[in-house]
């Protein structure tokens, strides 16, 4: 949308944006992209929520943002820097952007002390070992953790101590953006409270941004300011998450929504048919073989994502209520849009 | 550790591999004291049968060998090439199953394609034609098992990488900026290791077989004592002799056992531990 | 007829055999049976059965199909074998030889005296051994059908010995002419007038000839079928003389083994038949290398070596010691000579005069050795030298490899310091013995020639003149003093002339009744059915 | 009240020295989906895996009963053992994925358990597994009959399990967190399927789960473990609108609200006690440990059950005291 | 077999025969350079040996025959008229066996493929067995023993076993012959005839086969046990299956995939082994032959040898492949 980018021409920059990004795994007839065409931007101190069921993309995103997956195509920005340079200084940016894992306890190595583990990034980069104790017992302050856990073993710890060690490990290297692939995922539900509240403390106290992958709306709910719903590689929808629970706009986004149990109904008609990552749509809306509202439209022709209210944006046909030019677009909306 | 240490301890066959093992090591460390000197010197008259002499327990061959001394040096022989062929064989296949594993791509397909090709000629074949054209001795015969059985190493080493490097925790490393030397040394090795060093023991175990059936077929160093190069001394005189036989044969089968006994002890142990 | 020299020498060598004449006179009162099978065993496979190019094992079964002029009967008197008679020019340079009339190929054409002429010549030109036995063949002149004479340029005392089946088969110029005789495919599966016929040979497992119906010599032979059992493993040799699967061999089994399946009720033993073989076993230094250059050094090592108790030990005292270059059995030329008794005071002594003393450990110095790689007990024999050496300080290293190493490490490389070697003496000196000593046959890439690289001008003279001497004290002379210098100069530790012997089931009848025993053509044996 | 299928009593499962299940009583009756919850490690499976007698024979041992049907499926022997699984009792699995054998198509894993059970045709057991694929709404079930597991998505693999499970017409379905390994939508999906078969089919179902919120929607009665022990059992209604067990209450309060509620700028979400007063023993309450409310009574002995409320609303706590005196009959 | 599934067959083993150009083409080529360069590398050659049979030639005799050989020329262009040459399933011509190799491995090559191939079967067969009755009784006294028997069977050296079988049955029982692969001068035609081969055949196959009954046997113990865990066989038993269906259909099956992935490497294995075995029962196979041409320094023989069996193993792995394309339907790469 050039014209929107025209309009807005001296918005500073976001942190992190990503710009057309698209992964492709293996090659030639087994090709498969992971991602098709991903753009969206995250400013210093809020939450974007990555939401999507298996093979969305979700983790392929994440990995992607921290580098573990290598892009085919499009950018990502840090601080206005194209990450894939191979610069020395690419490379000490890049420790600002960090992430924390899904699984508490495989992300950290079963054969060290959680003192190794928490100094081996400080040593690799040289600070010196009294400086190293003294920020390695201000980072485990900071997540609730006793020193006394530094000489046990990963496995001697509980799950939700296991993912606060992992949180510490990066709050080390002071980061200012993180990436979250599903933290609470793997704890039980009283846990995941302690970690939840955790990460919000921590963004309070440090301004951190958040990338929060997940697929629980529950958590999605309680951290992100704002809500990207990715379908099979692409963003189908982006939006406040107060505005997206008010009024999903698109049909993937509602069914999501109202998949999630606990919510007193006990029968919900749906179609029967469900994604996967083989049965891509070959044309049109990627959705369509199970969208309720599909029309010949849909099978043919792909929707761009469009703004269609207040710094709402989705990708379908039957979407289209407001004009582009009468959009409501806030700054922040403009960073997405330029990434778009 | 202590869990595996107990583990281990309440494992039969480690336990008694051990054992057995351990039997092994104090007569390769006696031998030079019980029987110091070539033990191939002649010191008796020739084939004096077992248990006829109690100088000589075991008997002597068919050149006036002390048999007893000359199993306990062949111990110390044959246990050296095991050991020394897979030490070597365990270092390159770990190496090269490493590299591949760990970065993937073209050096991969280029060490894979290097395995495949070890692979397709017989070991056996390889070993004799290596021992042949560089003439056999200790040195050779070691570099020429060590360099059939590293193969073995580098597919475990490769799998175990291929797999290990997909975990959080390497992610998690290449994250916060470690080095690729790093991870692959500090952060997988260690964990890579279980499978591999579960499998040196078998290793050993098959060395000694091939070293025996090597000598046996006349491919052994002639200036030392080994169970093989024994059997093959034997053979002449088997058909009244048998002793000269089954009593090296049996020393081999023994050791090889307690190594086999140790190597799938160590796989229950350290795999149990890999999968819990 | 004129008598030569060699056969009044075999003679006397023969008259020692009286008793083992006796027996066989015995045994002839037997009537030979027609039928049955005989398995022979043979240690190592032949390369090809035709001995027209080859030497090896190949001699045990090329006369089978192949033969001779002349044979040789146990007393060393040459007969008639497709010679039916032949006679010497005065100046023994003229051979002439009437062929047996009538005789035909396996494939039915005739014999003629075209194909004793392309025989002998090729002979010269391809044969291991032609060479040296035929080296003064000048012509073959052949005026009809039946008769070829033999023009020499200078008179060759060892000539008609070497025209034995076993050395030298009449082989038929039809299948050969155009062809390399070496690569002949026809060696394979040879065309002869034999007593048998080749029928067919399973690469490592065994040749098979059948029965030559049309034989020359009717009634013979006896047997309907000769079968060549390859079995190179010492143990399952013996394993199948015990079992009765194999009949009879040329020193078959492992020496260890000898007395006791000789115990068996079904075997017996022959030692008739070796006579010609004349084995030599010794230790070659290489006078190039230093300290092997130094007499001492080289009186040391044979000092330093029982050799008695090695022959007992190894071979069970099968075989005599000998320090002469010439063995006992080569009579009347073999002569003994002080040589160097077992005296390790002694060898200590040479040593520290050759300026090697005990250093660290004791050791005065670090050799290698290099044993035959073919043959039972030659690995031994290393490791008893090896033990040996150790005693007066010197440490050995036993470098093991094939045969074909072996040859080129010794003979081309030249890469060595002691090695053992066995060579056989044959029937004459001049086939045996020159080729070791004589200073022109120092050929770098020449198997079993010189390869000291030994040079005493007297050796040379001595060997030079014996070579064309007819004279038989003269030549008797003359290698008494060829001994005697090179006992002296000791470019070889000649150690032990090892027995040969035929191992063989009761039954197997008249299976030695020439000079070359098991090397013969096997038409006289026959399996006696009450024996079976 | 309608009639007990299955009525477990005294439930006690050792692995090696651990005590996995503390000897747990609770029923099922006819036509109900009963929840069984709690967090991991709580032995919610291991009561699944022991309803079919599932649990390995070595380092395993198991007390009580567990009677189906009148037999108690503990100590039947082998052969009725097998005629009675997958017959009256089946399970379903958590992970689709692993528990279909890869090699085989499904279409041969149906009709070898309808022949198993079922004395007809392999003609006939194919056209019912066709029946029975359509039935759990496999699109196209004459084709896909011959597929083979890993040509299916994780829910349709979960479907083919459940038509598997249901082949027999089974009295008691043990569903052993059926959804976990599915996507939220496809989740829905399966939950409603089970339900409409359990109308259809009239089983009942043991859905086993540590997700509170699918017990809302689908669950008649929930039995909540905590450390092998029942902390409390009511029918669904009571139980979320008056928890007794301090467990429980805590359980309910960390559940996120979808929307409205704290935010991470607006607040923070409830966090369970941290850690209790006491120490835990073997011989008392497990949650005492983490148990704010814990005395030192609640060490000396196992709690017993009490009726806390209308109907049959039980719980196992001594110091929250029950409002109505002790309930002699047991569920 | 059902539609689909032939299809994906056929369409999976065409991409694993059309991918032979690609994968076991290239690694064959290096096999064959390798072995050439590897025996090139012998101190000593065929004329060496050659020489030494034919004892007084002269130099220029053997520069001639040298030339003749073609060792005088650069190792490169040996190497490419070895390649060209092979292509023709030339394999050269021995002078030490004075025939072509190829006719000489003709020759050898089906008495050992009858030896290993007999012992591939009955390994794999009793170790299939050994194995599932292992696995079956896990734990118990028959297994423990069966487990201690595979293990000792595995330890033991081939050559001594044989040693010792010929020593048990043919010295001291007098029931099997001692070696070789047929009886000499009998002329046996018809049953007598294969009888008497296969009574040849005995010893030496149990003797091969031993050592790779206990190797199969204890990788099918291993991945039963490690099916056993698997939820599928969970599933199995909630079925109500009975256990010999469990076993038989819905472990084994899943338990022979690592069997058949060694398989094509076996071929290798059991060519190196019959080495020792071929030399201890004086069988005229190929691994004899292989032997006989190191002693006798025959290296056309012995690269032919090695080409040859790095062939049979990649060809072996191909055929293991499409096996494994049909029993595994998973295999989609």
């Amino acid at each position: 949308m050039p014209h929107v980018l025209s309009s807005s021409p001296v918005c500073p920059l976001p942190l992190l944006s990503f710009e057309n990004v698209e992964v492709v795994y293996g090659q030639a007839r087994e090709r498969r992209k992971a991602l098709d065409r991903v753009s969206f931007a995250i400013e210093a101190g809020e939450t974007l929520a990555l939401v999507g069921e298996s093979g969305s993309g979700k983790s392929t995103l994440a990995k992607a943002a921290i580098g573990l997956v290598p892009i085919s195509s499009g950018t990502i920005r840090l601080d206005g820097v194209d990450l894939a340079q191979r610069h020395r200084s690419v490379r000490a940016l890049r420790s600002r952007m960090q992430m924390v894992f899904q699984d508490s306890g495989s992300a950290l190595n079963p054969l060290q002390t959680i003192q190794r583990i928490l100094e081996t990034p400080l040593k690799i980069r040289g600070v010196p070992r009294p400086e190293r104790l003294a920020r390695i017992a201000e980072a485990l302050e900071q997540v609730n953790l006793p020193t006394s856990i530094l000489t046990r073993y990963p496995h001697a710890l509980s799950g939700g101590q296991k993912q606060r060690v992992g949180i510490a490990r990066v709050l080390l290297l002071k980061p200012e953006i993180l990436v979250l692939d599903e933290p609470v995922s793997s704890l039980d539900i009283s846990m995941q409270a302690q970690v939840l509240n955790l990460l919000a403390d921590l963004q309070d106290r440090h301004r951190f941004a958040y990338l929060f992958i997940s697929h629980d709306m529950r958590s999605v709910n309680f951290l992100s300011d704002r809500v990207a719903v990715l379908y099979l590689g692409r963003i189908v929808e982006l939006a406040d998450r107060a505005a997206l629970q008010a009024n999903p706009l698109h049909p993937y986004t509602r069914l999501l929504f109202e998949s999630i149990p606990g919510q007193g109904r006990r029968h919900i008609e749906l179609p029967s048919t469900e994604a996967s990552g083989t049965e891509t749509a070959n044309t049109g809306c990627r959705f369509h073989k199970r969208c309720p509202l599909v029309t010949s439209l849909c099978r043919e022709i792909e929707p761009n994502l469009h703004v269609t209210g207040h710094d709402h944006f989705v990708a379908c046909h039957h979407a289209q209520t407001e004009q582009v030019a009468s959009a409501r677009v806030s700054r922040r909306a403009v960073n997405d849009l330029r990434a778009i | 550790m202590l869990a595996l240490l107990k583990k281990a301890y309440l494992n039969n066959s480690l336990v008694s591999g051990a054992t057995l093992l351990s039997v092994l090591a104090a007569v390769i460390i006696v031998a030079p004291f019980l029987y110091p000197g070539d033990p191939q010197s002649m010191v008796a008259p020739a084939l004096i049968r077992p248990g006829e002499d109690a100088r000589y327990i075991l008997g002597t061959d068919g050149l006036g060998h002390d048999l007893t001394a000359e199993l306990m040096h062949g111990a110390g022989i044959s246990v050296m090439i095991g050991i020394g062929s897979v030490t070597v064989g365990v270092f390159v296949g770990t190496i090269i199953g490493a590299i591949g594993g760990y970065f993937g791509g073209l050096v991969d397909d280029l060490l894979t394609r290097l395995t495949e090709l070890f692979q397709t000629v017989p070991t056996f074949l390889l070993v004799m034609a290596l021992v042949c054209v560089f003439e056999p001795s200790l040195v050779v015969i070691i570099a020429a098992i060590a360099a059939t059985s590293w193969v073995s190493v580098a597919r475990i080493t490769r799998a175990q990488f291929r797999t290990l490097r997909q975990r959080d925790y390497v992610l998690a490393a290449r994250t916060l900026g470690y080095s690729d030397a790093r991870i692959i040394v500090v952060e997988i090795l260690p964990n890579a290791i279980a499978p591999i060093v579960a499998n040196i023991s078998l290793m050993i175990a098959s060395a000694i077989l091939l070293e025996s059936a090597l000598s046996f077929i006349g491919l052994g160093d002639p200036n030392v004592v080994s169970w093989g190069s024994m059997i093959a001394e034997g053979r002449d005189y088997m058909r009244s002799d048998w002793y000269l036989i089954a009593i090296p044969g049996a020393a081999i089968a023994a050791t090889v056992f307690a190594f086999n006994l140790v190597g799938d002890g160590l796989n229950h142990v350290l795999n149990a531990r890999a999968s819990s | 007829m004129i008598m030569t020299g060699i056969s009044r020498r075999t003679f006397n060598l023969g008259a020692t055999a009286g008793m083992a004449g006796l027996l066989s006179a015995k045994r002839v009162l037997a009537t030979p049976a027609r039928g049955g099978v005989l398995t022979m065993l043979l240690a190592g496979e032949p390369i090809a059965l035709s001995a027209i190019a080859y030497s090896g094992p190949t001699r045990n079964v090329s006369p089978k199909i192949q033969e001779g002029l002349v044979a040789f009967d146990l007393e060393g008197n040459p007969k008639p074998q497709l010679a039916t008679s032949w006679w010497i020019s005065p100046d023994r340079k003229t051979y002439g030889f009437t062929l047996r009339p009538n005789v035909r190929w396996h494939d039915g054409q005739p014999l003629t005296s075209a194909d004793v002429a392309y025989s002998i010549l090729t002979l010269k030109k391809f044969h291991p051994y032609g060479s040296a036995t035929l080296v003064n063949v000048s012509d073959v002149e052949t005026p009809d059908e039946h008769t070829a004479i033999i023009h020499l340029s200078s008179p060759s005392p060892a000539l008609l010995g070497a025209l034995r089946a076993e050395f030298s088969p009449i082989v038929p110029k039809h299948l050969y002419a155009d062809k390399d005789p070496r690569t002949n495919p026809i060696n394979n599966a040879p065309v002869g007038t034999g007593p048998f016929k080749f029928l067919n040979w399973e690469r490592g497992s065994h040749i098979t000839l059948v029965r030559n119906p049309d034989y020359w010599d009717q009634p013979k032979p006896y047997i309907d079928r000769l079968i060549f059992k390859i079995i190179a493993d010492g143990n399952a040799r013996v394993a199948a003389f015990e079992t009765g699967d194999v009949d009879i061999g040329a020193t078959p089994v492992p020496p260890n083994e000898v007395n006791r399946i000789l115990r068996l009720p079904h075997l017996r033993s022959e030692n008739r038949g070796y006579a010609w073989l004349g084995s030599l076993t010794f230790l070659m230094f290489n006078l190039e290398r230093p300290p092997f250059d130094k007499l001492a050094v080289r009186q040391a090592i044979a000092h330093a070596i029982n050799v008695p108790r090695m022959l007992d030990i190894i071979w069970y005292g099968r075989g005599v010691v000998t320090s002469s270059p010439i063995v006992p059995s080569l009579k009347p030329f073999h002569t003994d000579v002080p040589g160097y008794p077992y005296d390790l005071a002694r060898a200590n002594a040479l040593l520290d005069e050759a300026d090697l003393p005990r250093r660290s450990g004791g050791i005065r110095l670090r050799m290698d050795f290099d044993y035959l790689p073919y043959g039972d007990g030659y690995h031994q024999l290393a490791k008893y030298v090896r033990a040996s050496l150790a005693d007066v300080g010197i440490h050995v290293t036993i470098r093991a490899q094939d045969f074909g190493a072996y040859v080129r490490r010794l003979y081309t490389q030249r890469d060595f310091g002691l090695a053992q070697v066995s060579v056989a003496n044959d029937y004459d000196p001049t086939v045996g013995v020159h080729k070791l000593y004589w200073s022109r046959m120092f050929r770098p890439g020449i198997p079993f020639s010189n390869g000291p690289h030994y040079h005493n001008p007297r050796a040379d003279e001595l060997l030079e003149a014996a070579s064309r001497e007819i004279d038989l004290e003269k030549r008797i002379a003359q290698y008494r003093e060829f001994q005697l210098v090179v006992d002296q100069d000791l470019p070889h530790i000649n150690l032990l002339s090892l027995d040969s012997y035929t191992i063989h089931h009761r039954k197997v009848r008249d299976h030695t009744v020439t000079v070359d025993g098991l090397a013969g053509n096997f038409a006289d044996v026959f399996i006696d059915p009450s024996a079976t | 009240m309608s009639r007990l299928i299955a009525d477990i009593r005294g439930l006690s499962v050792h692995f090696g020295e651990h005590l996995i299940v503390d000897g747990i009583d609770f029923s099922i009756q006819e036509n109900e989906i009963l929840a069984l919850v709690g967090e991991s490690g709580c032995g919610k499976s291991t009561v699944a895996l022991s309803l079919l007698r599932l649990l390995p024979d070595k380092g395993c041992t198991v007390a009580g009963k567990v009677l189906l049907g009148g037999r108690d499926i503990l100590t039947v022997p082998e052969n009725e053992l097998n005629d009675l699984r997958g017959s009256a009792v089946s399970i379903i699995f958590q992970d689709p994925s692993t528990a279909l054998n890869p090699v085989w198509s499904i279409g041969s894993q149906i009709v070898e358990t309808l022949r198993r059970h079922r004395n007809i045709s392999a003609k006939a057991a194919r056209r019912q597994a066709i029946d029975l694929l359509d039935l759990v709404a496999i699109p196209d079930p004459h084709r896909r009959i011959d597929d083979f597991p890993h040509q299916f998505s994780g829910g349709m693999r979960q479907r083919v399990m459940i038509a598997m499970a249901i082949s027999c017409n089974p009295r008691l379905l043990v569903a052993d967190e059926p959804t976990t390994a599915l996507d939220v939508t496809t989740q829905a999906q399966v939950l409603e399927l089970l339900d409409k078969l359990r109308r259809d089919l009239s089983m009942s179902i043991l859905l086993i789960t540590h997700d509170l919120s699918l017990v809302a929607d689908w669950a008649d009665r929930v039995v909540v473990m905590y450390g092998g022990q029942i902390c409390e059992s009511a029918p669904t209604r009571s139980l979320f609108s008056a928890p007794f067990h301090p467990y429980t209450q805590c359980l309910l309060a960390s559940i996120p609200p979808l929307s409205g509620g704290p935010t991470h700028r607006t607040g923070r979400l409830f966090e369970g006690p941290s850690a209790g007063v006491v120490t835990a023993s073997a011989a008392g309450c497990r949650y005492a440990a983490r148990c704010d409310r814990a005395e030192a009574s609640c060490l000396s002995a196992k709690p017993a059950i009490f009726s806390v409320g209308a109907g049959s609303h039980l719980a196992a706590c001594p110091v929250v005291k029950p409002s109505v005196s002790l309930a002699a009959t047991v569920i | 077999m059902k539609f689909s599934s032939l299809r994906r067959g056929l369409v999976m083993s065409g991409r694993v025969l059309l991918s032979i150009p690609f994968r076991a083409l290239p690694t064959l080529l290096a096999a064959i350079v390798v072995s050439f360069l590897l025996l090139r590398l012998i101190p000593g050659d065929a004329v060496d040996v050659m020489a030494s049979q034919v004892a007084l030639s002269n130099e220029s005799d053997i520069a001639k025959w040298r030339h003749d050989l073609g060792l005088d020329r650069s190792i490169g262009e040996q190497l490419l008229d070895y390649i060209v040459n092979l292509a023709r399933l030339d394999f050269g011509y021995s002078h030490i066996y004075n025939m072509p190799v190829a006719s000489l491995i003709g020759e050898r090559l089906p008495s050992t493929c009858l030896l290993a191939g007999t012992a591939f079967v009955v390994a794999i067969i009793l170790g299939i067995l050994a194995g599932v009755i292992s696995g079956y009784a896990k734990g118990g006294a028959l297994d423990q023993l069966t487990s201690a028997v595979l293990l000792l069977l595995y330890s033991v050296p081939a050559f001594w076993t044989g040693l010792l079988l010929i020593e048990v049955f043919a010295v001291w029982l007098n029931w099997l012959p001692l070696g070789g692969s047929q009886s000499l001068g009998l002329d046996l035609s018809g049953a007598a005839r294969i009888g008497d081969r296969l009574r040849h055949l005995v010893l030496p196959a149990v003797t091969l086969a031993l050592f790779y009954i206990a190797v199969d046997a204890r990788l099918v113990r291993a991945s039963m046990l490690e099916v056993q865990n698997q939820d599928y066989i969970r599933t199995a038993i909630a079925k109500g299956l009975d256990r010999h269906t469990i076993v038989w259909k819905h472990m084994l099956r899943n338990a022979l995939l690592p069997l058949t992935a060694v398989a094509g490497n076996r071929i290798g294995a059991m060519l190196g082994g019959a080495v020792t075995i071929e030399t201890v029962f004086n069988w005229p196979g190929m691994g004899r032959l292989a032997f006989e041409a190191v002693l006798k320094r025959d290296f056309t023989v012995l690269t032919a040898i090695l080409v040859l069996s790095a062939f049979f193993v990649i060809a072996a792995n191909i055929i293991v492949d499409l096996i494994q394309v049909w029993i595994d339907p998973r295999i989609e790469h």
